[in-house]
């Protein structure tokens, strides 16, 4: 019992990295109606920009900070300088562009970083025992970040005029535009917070593991499940998706290790045979 | 216009099929090579683009079905030891059964639902497909599926059976029941107040369109003699995607001259650099921006207005 | 030197095996004088490389690449091979048998390859060497290690193009269970990536251990899939099983994020005893692990690798390291060892055939005795197999050293560990355990 | 009865857009469904024609209940429709367009002269090659009841078919639309020109609030109070 315990707080750690992550998938999808590709870029460059930010400040938290924010506006510059000519053809041909900016930044990084992955020392945070077992802090400031980010999503969503202004975009642009929201300051805005998040996770995997190339492929097709199975564009679907696949699979590690590979296809897959909207439908 | 660029077309095509037939006889054993991998290629997209060009929706799952039939024919060639026309019925099979599977699960859905049910069986397949070991050969897949015929007859059978596949697509295309699927794409509810089931429509083209891309699987399996779990992946299912995108998915030959121009794009690259991906990604994200629907699409489109202000010219100068 | 090679060429035929020559792969090789006496054979000899150079395991070709660069730019400096220069010609794999076997058939059909050397991965290697008997060209393969290629492709099927310079699954599997059985451990565990590999290699450890070890027991198995970057859940529930030694083939970045990973939740601590950590990683000692561990790597675990740089402490192996290190300044890894051996082994093939026929490189190749950075190694002639010993070593921190070193050396001649035709007998054979005295 | 429903209900959330409306149609009739807007004539009719489930209720076509066939399954019986926003292949020529439906024949032999007289029937012979988008809205009103007309109907559904049309192209419509009923077709329409209402129908239905209110003959219906009030008030 205990160690179900510890595998369902484990899967919550996996599952809170995943929901900062996917997140800024859904939110970019929610309001520009783009399936961004290349967010799995992002993240890859959030780890390698801390990484190289850490190098040169020894303060890991500025370099998160940093890191990510410079993936936020690598974000923009690519919605201004490429993605936002595609508004207006279909879904498949931003998946094909953002494809394209894959392959460009997985050879930037190698070109700039090698292909040699990199870490950096561990923080040296330490581990709590919870159950009789060990459990690394560093994991609770993930969750940490997570439900901070869950709040901080809700206040900026419900309470500011940029929320509104969201929530107005989503639900219809034509009448967004109408009332004088100018939609492309908000996607610019969009494609900056999304991919910062992105960044953010990125940046946040670097002392459990390492800056490597490929990072952005895993994590992409994670982020694409949890956005699809919680509803596309929906925020609240993707916090709850995050933790279904987060905590399924870690106890998927405990009971069947050798199925971990495919248990968050299965669930997408039976989510999507019965509610094709997604858990909480499409935003 | 019509005509003239039908007729233009045909002389392009024969020049090209001659030139495709007497190829090996030219050229090197690599390009023929190339020209099969082309070839088996493009026929995958043309069948993938039966769905997304034709019934407007967007499949993530085709690897499915060109996987399916490539792993029945090496299992029953190399553990089962069938006779080679029984592997190839066997395969076919297969890739029928596995298209009316997902078909049943999936049609009921439209537009990026659709794209994500399709994406979600597909890596529940591949998951089958990495952990059924003792059929599948895990990771390492089917090795040693005999061709026992020389690359040179190879080229010849694929390049025919391509062809023929084609030409049957395109019969099929331009056939009522093609009229039906551009039909469903501009409008579904019409379609239905017509009397007809669209879920039905769709669905038979989903076995036509798993049944051709299970064709190209068997070719797939034979050139290289073997069958791994990377054909199952969805970046194998994103293949024809980007080559029908590229190429222009709203006409026939979209998908075909998109695989051509990503495979001699990305064979041209290779050659230079180990710096691919920056390079194709470059010319994919141009290719996207400047042909916008496709290559086929925007140069049938610049020729026509091409034509069209000649002929403004003419009717200028008459007025003068 | 050269009486340290006929000495071992004695002992090879006592045991049997009838060398057809004997060649020095390295820069101690024949004096240059009496190469280039000899006729240009070709304007240039093209090597094909093929190895993963793009995605997450990207480092493996960039590893390869700085041992056969270095072969080749040592050879061109002293005239090439029989004054033709050697040219090698990088092709990235990505991993993805079918993009491999279109390279290697450019290679050879387009780009005037004359031999493939490299290749990463066993899905990869199973389906080049079976398109190389069209091509008809020797592949030489520097570090996939599937025992399927020698003991199924070219034993059974009669494969006679490939031949392998690297160690096989026996390393990962049998050498390091013989390890183990020397350990107090007695409930073994695994945490494996999720793939062929890993099954090969647990498969083997299981059957060799057990054959040792009666009274061993195997707890619990972990699969973790290519690219985990949270191994919290598989290390936790691998706990729970309380095992006190682990077995685990991770490499690459997998191993990097597990190592630290199971270093914080505790998974060293639960398989410590007296002298170290009953922890089995075969390809531990890479070099890009190393380089990115650094101290995280415990002290006192048990480590190896296809190749190890202090092993063997020879002349030509004490070169090899220098000229590498000056070169790129990294130390070698493994498979830039063996790709640079590779290399060598193709200049020493044609001055010892004096021809480029393929045909009579398989003759010469069979059988035959190699003296190399690597060590001693033989070419079995029934798989094709480099015959060679590889040690474990304890993780050692050493300040003399930009990475950890290793200690406490625990080997034996490969002959005795490695599986033998008819591949169907469990090693280690017989006298276990002659352990070589390092 | 040939046309019949019961009960049936349709509720959007806590609107109720249909309520518990009875009612049968005669064979061979026009009748006409008025009503002020959001009365509920549209999502009548859709439920009719199987674009909409009814919340409750059952509807029946020659004594078979058919509450629960598809679109297509109904339109295979022979209850073809129009919609109130023109709903045609926007991209496919008008002959492509009416083959469509013809194509649900079992008999498909003689089709391509079928598609010439419906063209004809319709006067849209001389633009069968024009793309759809391209040919004027009358037409297209016009090629969508050629449409319909295509599946053969026993009963027909028009919603608002003179929506957006000039008054001096109304009358070839409407001729069209009597002439249908000559041939033996049911037509159910809505309309708000209640001129023309009475020009077509033979029956009127009221409907408001979701409820049938009146029926009768155009000429009973017109002396209606609850109709005078709430709907020709202003006539």
């Amino acid at each position: 019992m205990e160690a179900i315990f510890f595998q369902i707080l484990v899967g919550l750690s996996t599952a809170m990295l995943y929901w900062v992550v996917s997140v800024g998938l859904t939110f970019i999808f929610g309001v520009t109606r783009v399936l961004n590709f290349a967010h799995g870029s992002f993240y890859m460059l959030g780890a390698f920009f801390a990484l190289a930010l850490f190098k040169w400040t020894n303060s890991f938290v500025l370099s998160i900070a940093l890191g990510s924010l410079a993936v936020g506006v690598v974000g923009l510059l690519c919605e201004r300088g490429v993605i936002r000519f595609t508004y207006s053809l279909p879904v498949a041909f931003q998946l094909v562009l953002t494809f394209g900016l894959v392959l460009i930044f997985e050879d930037l990084v190698r070109f700039i970083w090698g292909s040699v992955p990199q870490m950096i020392r561990p923080l040296g945070l330490g581990v709590v025992t919870i159950a009789g077992r060990r459990f690394p802090i560093y994991s609770f400031v993930i969750m940490g970040t997570g439900l901070f980010l869950w709040i901080i999503l809700y206040f900026l969503l419900l309470e500011t005029k940029l929320g509104l202004m969201i929530r107005a975009t989503i639900s219809d642009i034509e009448l967004a535009m109408a009332n004088g929201i100018n939609p492309h300051l908000l996607y610019a805005f969009s494609f900056f917070f999304g991919s910062f998040l992105a960044g953010l996770g990125g940046a946040l995997t670097l002392p459990m593991c390492s800056a490597s190339l490929g990072m952005g492929e895993r994590i992409i097709i994670y982020s694409f499940i949890i956005t699809v199975m919680g509803g596309l564009g929906n925020i609240k679907g993707a916090f709850m998706s995050s933790l279904i696949i987060g905590i399924s699979e870690s106890l998927c590690a405990f009971f069947m290790p050798s199925l971990t590979i495919a248990i968050s296809y299965v669930i997408l897959a039976l989510v999507l045979v019965v509610k094709p909207e997604g858990i909480y439908g499409e935003a | 216009m019509e005509r003239l660029s039908n007729k233009f077309l045909f002389f392009v095509l024969t020049s090209i099929l001659l030139l495709t037939f007497a190829l090996p006889l030219l050229s090197g054993a690599y390009t023929n090579y190339i020209i099969i991998k082309i070839s088996i290629l493009s026929l995958y997209a043309v069948a993938f683009n039966i769905m997304f060009g034709y019934c407007g929706l967007l499949s993530f799952g085709h690897a499915i079905f060109f996987s399916a039939s490539a792993y029945t024919l090496g299992v029953s060639l190399t553990k089962l030891n069938l006779p080679i026309f029984v592997a190839l019925l066997a395969g076919l099979l297969t890739s029928v059964i596995f298209s009316i599977i997902v078909g049943f699960l999936s049609l009921r859905h439209k537009e990026i639902h659709f794209a994500m049910i399709t994406l979600a069986l597909s890596m529940l397949f591949w998951g089958v497909v990495m952990k059924w070991r003792s059929v599948t050969g895990g990771e390492d897949g089917i090795t040693g599926i005999s061709r026992s015929i020389s690359m040179i007859a190879y080229y010849y059978i694929c390049i025919i059976t391509v062809l023929s596949c084609l030409f049957i697509i395109y019969k099929i295309i331009f056939s009522d029941f093609g009229l039906l699927l551009e039909g469903i794409r501009e409008n579904e509810i019409r379609v239905e107040f017509s009397a007809h089931s669209v879920v039905k429509l769709r669905m038979l083209a989903m076995i036509i369109s798993g049944l051709f891309t299970g064709i190209a699987g068997i070719l797939w399996a034979f050139l290289d003699g073997a069958v791994t779990p990377t054909i199952a992946h969805w970046s194998f299912s994103a293949v024809p995607v980007i080559a029908a995108l590229i190429g222009g998915p709203q006409s026939f030959v979209g998908p075909i001259i998109g695989t051509i121009v990503y495979v001699i794009a990305e064979d041209f690259i290779t050659r230079f650099t180990l710096y691919w991906q920056i390079w194709l990604g470059i010319v994919v994200v141009l290719i996207v921006l400047f042909f916008r629907g496709g290559i086929v699409g925007t140069i049938a489109k610049v020729v026509s207005e091409f034509y069209h202000s000649k002929l403004r010219e003419k009717y200028r100068e008459r007025e003068n | 030197m050269r009486e340290a090679i006929e000495a071992r060429r004695e002992f090879l035929k006592k045991l049997g095996i009838v060398g057809a020559g004997v060649v020095v792969c390295g820069s101690l090789g024949l004096p240059k004088a009496q190469a280039s006496s000899r006729k240009r054979l070709k304007d240039k000899i093209k090597i094909g490389h093929i190895a993963i150079f793009s995605g997450p395991f990207g480092t493996y070709g960039e590893l390869q690449k700085r041992g056969s660069m270095l072969a080749a730019e040592e050879i061109n400096k002293v005239g090439g091979i029989q004054g033709s220069k050697v040219e090698i010609i990088y092709k990235d794999s990505r991993a993805k048998p079918a993009e491999a076997v279109k390279q290697v058939r450019r290679l050879v059909e387009s780009e005037g390859a004359d031999f493939i050397i490299g290749i990463d991965s066993s899905g990869v290697v199973l389906g080049v060497a079976q398109v190389m008997p069209e091509l008809k060209k020797l592949l030489i393969v520097t570090h996939a290690a599937t025992h399927k290629l020698t003991e199924e492709l070219v034993y059974k099927k009669g494969n006679k193009y490939a031949f392998r310079l690297s160690v096989p699954t026996y390393q990962d599997g049998t050498m390091a269970a013989i390890t183990a059985a020397q350990l107090p451990a007695k409930r073994w565990a695994c945490v494996h990536p999720d793939y062929e590999y890993g099954y090969a290699s647990w498969e083997l450890f299981k059957a060799t251990l057990k054959k040792l070890r009666p009274d061993v027991q195997f707890v619990g198995e972990s699969w973790a899939k290519i690219g985990t970057t949270d191994f919290k859940p598989f290390i936790s529930s691998i706990l729970d099983k309380k095992p006190d030694g682990i077995h685990t083939v991770e490499w690459g970045v997998d191993l990097f994020t597990f190592v630290r990973q199971a270093k914080e939740m505790g998974l060293f601590d639960a398989v410590r005893y007296k002298d170290g950590y009953a922890w089995i990683n075969p390809m531990g000692y890479s070099i890009d692990a190393m380089e990115a561990l650094k101290k995280e790597y415990p002290e006192g675990c048990w480590v190896s690798g296809r190749y190890l740089w202090q092993y063997p402490p020879t002349e030509l192996n004490e070169k090899f390291v220098k000229a590498h290190y000056r070169r790129w300044g990294h130390l070698p890894a493994y498979s830039g060892a063996t790709s640079y051996t590779a290399v060598y082994l193709i200049k020493h093939l044609i001055e010892l055939t004096q021809t480029l026929d393929v045909e009579t490189h398989i003759k010469t190749l069979e059988n035959l005795a190699i003296y190399s950075p690597i060590g001693e190694m033989l070419i079995r002639k029934e798989d094709h197999q480099a015959i060679y010993d590889v040690p474990f070593g304890q993780i050692k921190h050493d300040p003399k050293f930009p990475i950890p070193v290793l200690k406490n050396f625990l080997g034996m001649p490969a002959y005795m560990y490695f599986r033998r035709p008819p591949f169907t007998e469990t090693p280690p054979y017989t006298g276990y355990p002659p352990f070589m005295s390092l | 009865m040939f046309f019949r429903v019961e009960n049936l209900t349709k509720k959007f959330g806590e609107f109720t857009a249909v309520n518990n409306v009875s009612v049968s149609f005669e064979k061979n009739v026009i009748t006409a469904i008025i009503g002020p807007n959001g009365a509920g004539k549209t999502t009548f009719v859709n439920l009719c024609s199987g674009l909409l489930k009814p919340t409750n209720g059952y509807i029946f076509f020659n004594g078979e209940d058919i509450t629960n066939y598809k679109i297509h399954k109904r339109a295979s019986l022979g209850i073809a429709r129009t919609f109130q926003i023109v709903n045609i292949f926007q991209g496919l020529s008008v002959w492509e367009n009416v083959k469509i439906p013809l194509l649900s024949r079992k008999n498909t032999r003689d089709i391509d002269n079928t598609i010439t007289k419906l063209l004809t029937f319709f006067k849209l012979e001389n633009i069968r090659y024009t793309t759809s988008s391209e040919i004027s809205h009358g037409d297209q009103r016009l090629l969508e009841m050629c449409m319909a007309l295509a599946l053969n109907p026993q009963l027909l559904f028009l919603d608002e078919p003179l929506a957006g049309i000039n008054p001096q192209d109304r009358g070839v419509i409407i001729e069209r639309i009597v002439e249908m009923k000559r041939s033996g077709i049911t037509v159910i329409f809505i309309e708000h020109d209640i001129e023309s209402v009475l020009k077509m129908a033979d029956e009127i239905i009221v409907m408001h609030k979701g409820e049938i209110v009146a029926k009768g003959p155009s000429s009973s219906i017109k002396e209606n109070d609850f109709v005078k009030e709430i709907y020709l008030g202003g006539c």
